[in-house]
């Protein structure tokens, strides 16, 4: 299992996704420049978060347009794994690999701190090593987190069960007061069709070494092995 | 040669950022306002060229990369200098 | 070149006599270019010329220094080959006059210290001071101060990890932002800021030169009276393109093609050209045509002090130019070889062949005025410090007056604000904001870093010798409780107006504190900056020296946070409890009275007290540690209940 | 009644957004751009009301609220429903 990690200037989880790979993991881990027209040989594809572009005029909507893009929505296209965080779940939407669109939070602040997170279902090759309903606590750090979707993509996502996480409370609930940016249904990370693209706003990479606290992200990387 | 590019918010999308600027001006007393919605108003610097031409690269570029079609509309104007 | 004209001297706050100094050195008048060139400087802010006495008593050497003041920034030995970079650094006026912009270039600042030494910056925290919440224009100040710290640290993918807020009325015209930031970086990468070898090219690097902050410098050593408020100042920051600046410093380091770099901070071109001369007693020859520029019709002397941002001087190895240009292509960064370096020991600017400025670097930098300010106690310091307690109402209940406490901005949980700055990329986070100190774990080692921000301008006023002194007591205190042993700090002096010579009581006495305290605790002051006249319109502020202090944990195990764990443990008082009411917040929130002695230090007991805590922690017998500071002992207890994930309460027998 | 008001940088005041956005066009293959600056484009729904009366609430909006007067500048236009 090879895995390369994309950055673009302005990324600032790179360095973090590329540690949770090589070191917890062991699993051979390149970092590929955004000027790139080439990938490497590599089985997974991790988009990280930052701010590419600074995330000038819209998030995501300058590094779009970046050499890499052609070769990684090609890549996808093929039925390879591509996870984009944060950040890189923004370009993912820019780029038209997944459905629909993050605008500002409802609260218009950035926002960091740790949130419960029920996982949909286990059904999907990301997500198989939680239960499904399974709460998990992940942390977000974001200004536009805020998913939105018109009611045909919505219906379309839930009928194809592309939506892999959503903010709940401890107990499971999906609530309004669980939901910290004003995503529509809670929605915190979707994939695509087939479900070898994932998008998500939580970072599962800030909770993978247990020295930090939580490891509720490290099952997600395993289950890309 | 200069284009005026407006960018809005489709109708029905969330304006987080327009409620939180409504809010703003009722706690300063402002009564009157019924709505606010926010978009981007661009300047864009063009060589000089035919009107025709112009408005061609314009449209292409807010359909390429300064508007987010999904959800937001844009119109623009031409001003020759 | 023109000569000034009496109108251009009067522009520049230089003294007569300075002015006739600039005369002498150069033995001729100074053409307006030379003349803003010697005023940026020979200003406060640059030269630090009505502190520099006091400043040399603080103790700068000790088992962990490797860099005292004098380099960007502080470095200390922590082990294993790696050292931690850091200092603590005020952008108080521009940040009251566009305080997102303000607080943003100024962390913007602050950061290129670091990476400019070779560190790659790995955590941020900020002391910040506003004026009482009730007034509208305050709101507005901390909303956007905070906002602009949160999008420039955020974007730069550093982790604000810690700080502190006070609110008082002596800050509704001044506030204060300092921002502390530390990287890290092997012992052998450490690059210094020196222009040495003759004949080597002179690079620019970095963002284009605009009008951005034209006399910011000298903004920072005027007066803020209402008229002078210097619109066309603002300095707006890019974060995203510092971000590129960042990696492209840390990839040129990894050759040896540099010689020496400096970030071009307050007087831009001006302050890192001559300083860099200076460490390397060497000459530079720079060509204002070669220097990138957004605006047209530059003038020289906008050119040489004006303060845009994200932009570096670098001094290569000849032969090496094209070496450095790829990787700031790469970046996508302008790049212009501007001069040499010369052994004349002169900085000469020039607009292609005609020179425009000819100055020895030696009447700039040693040559700057040293000034003995006077010094007298404020006429109400008896008065003050005088406080009959029988006089003072017994509270009718003290649960209420616990909650009052509580709910005062000061004291007040800050989560709305850190929820804001991302205290989590990097993925080093131990402990963030919320604690005594954070704590950073270091990869691929057992070590941690612990630091912290602390000041309480209360104490200082009312005596500002213990005021000083207990500021670096209460940081040790804070590392002390999440088991870091203090190893070294950097101070940020906030103090009003220094031609007034009560201004220069507080601050000689508050430094005279901090050095006792320093020197009883073997914690050396490694950098470090000073902030004047922070007073407008005759309302000074309260001294308010700011400490940043780190602390090494050689071996993380589990984490100690001030939360009490679970029930039954036992709850253990260190130290001695005394009838000390002078300066708290209890007198000022209930009794709206700041008077009285401050508590008295003793030295030799507290260092006992932070050594038997620090031996306790490292023996992994502590569940929880926290210092009684403001609030006093309720305070610490109601901290311990509210942090703790067990949601536990506490029976205390006084 | 509608307001349109368009908040733009001063002139001299760097502008990070426009310059990103004028190096991303130039990456697209627009050759003819010679700048780009981008301010903010906001619709504000008044109650009807007197032209006159409006006119001056937007302009006190703008001047308290809407625009950073130390770094920005601010034009608006009124239209009847």
């Amino acid at each position: 299992m090879r895995v390369g990690v994309v950055v673009f200037p302005g990324s600032n989880c790179d360095h973090d996704c590329y540690d949770v790979c090589d070191r917890i993991l062991g699993v051979p881990t390149t970092m590929i420049w955004h000027q790139e027209t080439r990938l490497p040989d590599c089985d997974v594809l991790i988009i990280p978060g930052g701010f590419s572009y600074g995330d000038y005029l819209r998030v995501g909507a300058i590094a779009r347009f970046s050499p890499i893009m052609d070769a990684v929505i090609d890549f996808a296209n093929r039925g390879g794994l591509v996870i984009g965080i944060c950040n890189g779940f923004q370009i993912l939407l820019e780029a038209g690999l997944l459905p629909g669109v993050l605008l500002r939070n409802r609260s218009t602040k950035f926002i960091c701190e740790s949130v419960f997170i029920r996982v949909e279902s286990n059904q999907n090759r990301f997500t198989r090593n939680y239960r499904s309903n399974q709460v998990i606590s992940l942390p977000i750090a974001h200004a536009e987190g805020n998913y939105y979707i018109d009611a045909d993509g919505l219906a379309d996502l839930e009928e194809k069960q592309q939506i892999l996480f959503r903010y709940a409370s401890e107990n499971g609930e999906i609530s309004d007061i669980a939901n910290p940016n004003g995503s529509l249904e809670n929605i915190a990370g979707i994939c695509n069709a087939q479900g070898n693209v994932l998008g998500m706003m939580p970072h599962p990479e800030r909770v993978a070494d247990p020295i930090l606290g939580l490891t509720d992200g490290i099952a997600l990387f395993q289950s890309l092995l | 040669m200069k284009a005026k590019v407006y960018i809005s918010l489709k109708k029905g999308i969330l304006d987080p950022q327009g409620k939180a600027v409504e809010r703003a001006l009722a706690t300063l007393g402002f009564s009157g306002v019924e709505g606010v919605r926010i978009g981007k108003y661009l300047e864009v610097e063009l060589k000089p060229q035919e009107a025709e031409t112009a408005s061609q690269s314009v449209k292409e570029m807010c359909e390429k990369l300064l508007a987010n079609t999904v959800i937001e509309t844009y119109r623009y104007e031409l001003e020759p200098d | 070149m023109s000569d000034p004209t009496a109108e251009d001297i009067a522009k520049h706050p230089l003294s007569p006599d300075e002015y006739k100094k600039i005369c002498t050195l150069l033995d001729r008048k100074p053409n307006s270019c030379e003349l803003a060139i010697f005023s940026a400087m020979w200003s406060e802010h640059c030269s630090y010329k009505s502190s520099r006495i006091h400043l040399k008593r603080f103790p700068t050497e000790g088992e962990h220094v490797i860099e005292g003041p004098g380099e960007n920034a502080g470095v200390v030995d922590i082990g294993e080959g790696m050292v931690a970079v850091f200092k603590i650094e005020s952008h108080n006026h521009p940040s009251y006059i566009e305080p997102y912009q303000g607080a943003a270039t100024g962390v913007g600042g602050i950061l290129r210290d670091i990476f400019t030494m070779g560190a790659r910056p790995v955590a941020l925290l900020n002391s910040l001071r506003f004026g009482p919440l009730d007034v509208p224009k305050n709101r507005y100040l901390l909303e956007h101060v905070v906002e602009g710290i949160a999008a420039y640290g955020n974007c730069m993918g550093v982790p604000t990890i810690g700080g502190e807020i006070y609110f008082h009325e002596v800050y509704s015209k001044n506030p204060l932002v300092n921002v502390f930031c530390l990287g890290i970086a092997k012992r052998s990468e450490i690059v210094t800021a020196k222009a040495g070898g003759v004949g080597n090219p002179v690079i620019y690097v970095g963002s284009k030169t605009g009008r951005d902050g034209i006399h910011g410098a000298t903004m920072a050593s005027a007066e803020l009276t209402e008229a002078a408020e210097k619109r066309h100042t603002v300095q707006v920051g890019d974060p995203f393109t510092e971000k590129r600046l960042l990696e492209a410093c840390l990839e040129l380091f990894k050759s040896d093609a540099i010689v020496g770099i400096q970030d071009m901070g307050a007087a831009g071109l001006t302050s890192s050209s001559s300083e860099m001369a200076d460490r390397g007693k060497t000459g530079l020859d720079i060509d204002l045509l070669k220097v990138p520029r957004r605006e047209e019709g530059m003038i020289p002397e906008e050119l040489m002090i004006s303060e845009s941002q994200e932009r570096m001087l670098i001094v290569a190895k000849k032969g090496r130019e094209a070496e450095v240009e790829k990787i700031f292509h790469k970046w996508d960064l302008d790049f212009s070889v501007i001069g040499v370096v010369t052994d004349d020991q002169m900085l000469r600017v020039r607009e292609g062949d005609t020179i425009v400025a000819e100055i020895p670097v030696y009447a700039l930098t040693s040559e700057a005025p040293v000034y003995e300010r006077p010094i007298k106690p404020p006429k109400f310091q008896e008065i003050i410090q005088s406080l009959n307690v029988d006089l003072l109402q017994e509270p009718s209940s003290y649960s209420e007056t616990l909650l009052t406490l509580l709910a005062s901005p000061t004291l007040a949980s800050k989560e709305w604000v850190y929820r804001q700055y991302d205290h989590m990329v990097q993925t080093n986070t131990v402990t963030g904001p919320g604690a005594d100190a954070a704590v950073i774990r270091l990869k691929g080692s057992k070590r941690a870093l612990a630091m912290t921000v602390d000041g309480n301008s209360t104490y200082c006023l009312l005596n500002p010798y213990y005021g000083g002194a207990i500021t670096v007591a209460e940081a040790a205190r804070n590392l002390v409780c999440v088991g870091a042993l203090p190893i070294a700090l950097s101070d940020c002096l906030n103090f009003a107006n220094p031609e007034k010579p009560e201004t220069m009581w507080h601050f000689s006495a508050c430094i005279e504190g901090m050095v006792d305290a320093c020197e009883r605790f073997s914690i050396p002051v490694v950098s470090g900056n000073v902030s004047f006249y922070n007073e407008a319109l005759d309302q000074g502020i309260y001294p308010t020296p700011v400490i940043g202090m780190v602390g090494l944990i050689k071996s993380l195990e589990t984490p100690l946070t001030p939360g009490f764990k679970e029930a039954g443990e036992h709850i253990i008082l260190i130290g001695e409890t005394r009838e000390e009411f002078g300066g708290t917040v209890y007198l000022k929130e209930i009794h709206s009275q700041e008077r009285g002695y401050p508590p008295v230090l003793d030295f030799g007991k507290e260092k006992r007290v932070q050594d038997v805590v620090l031996k306790a922690a490292e023996a992994g017998i502590l569940t929880a540690a926290h210092d009684c500071s403001e609030g006093g002992l309720a305070l610490a207890l109601a901290d311990c209940c509210l942090l703790s994930e067990a949601g536990v309460g506490a029976i205390i027998k006084l």
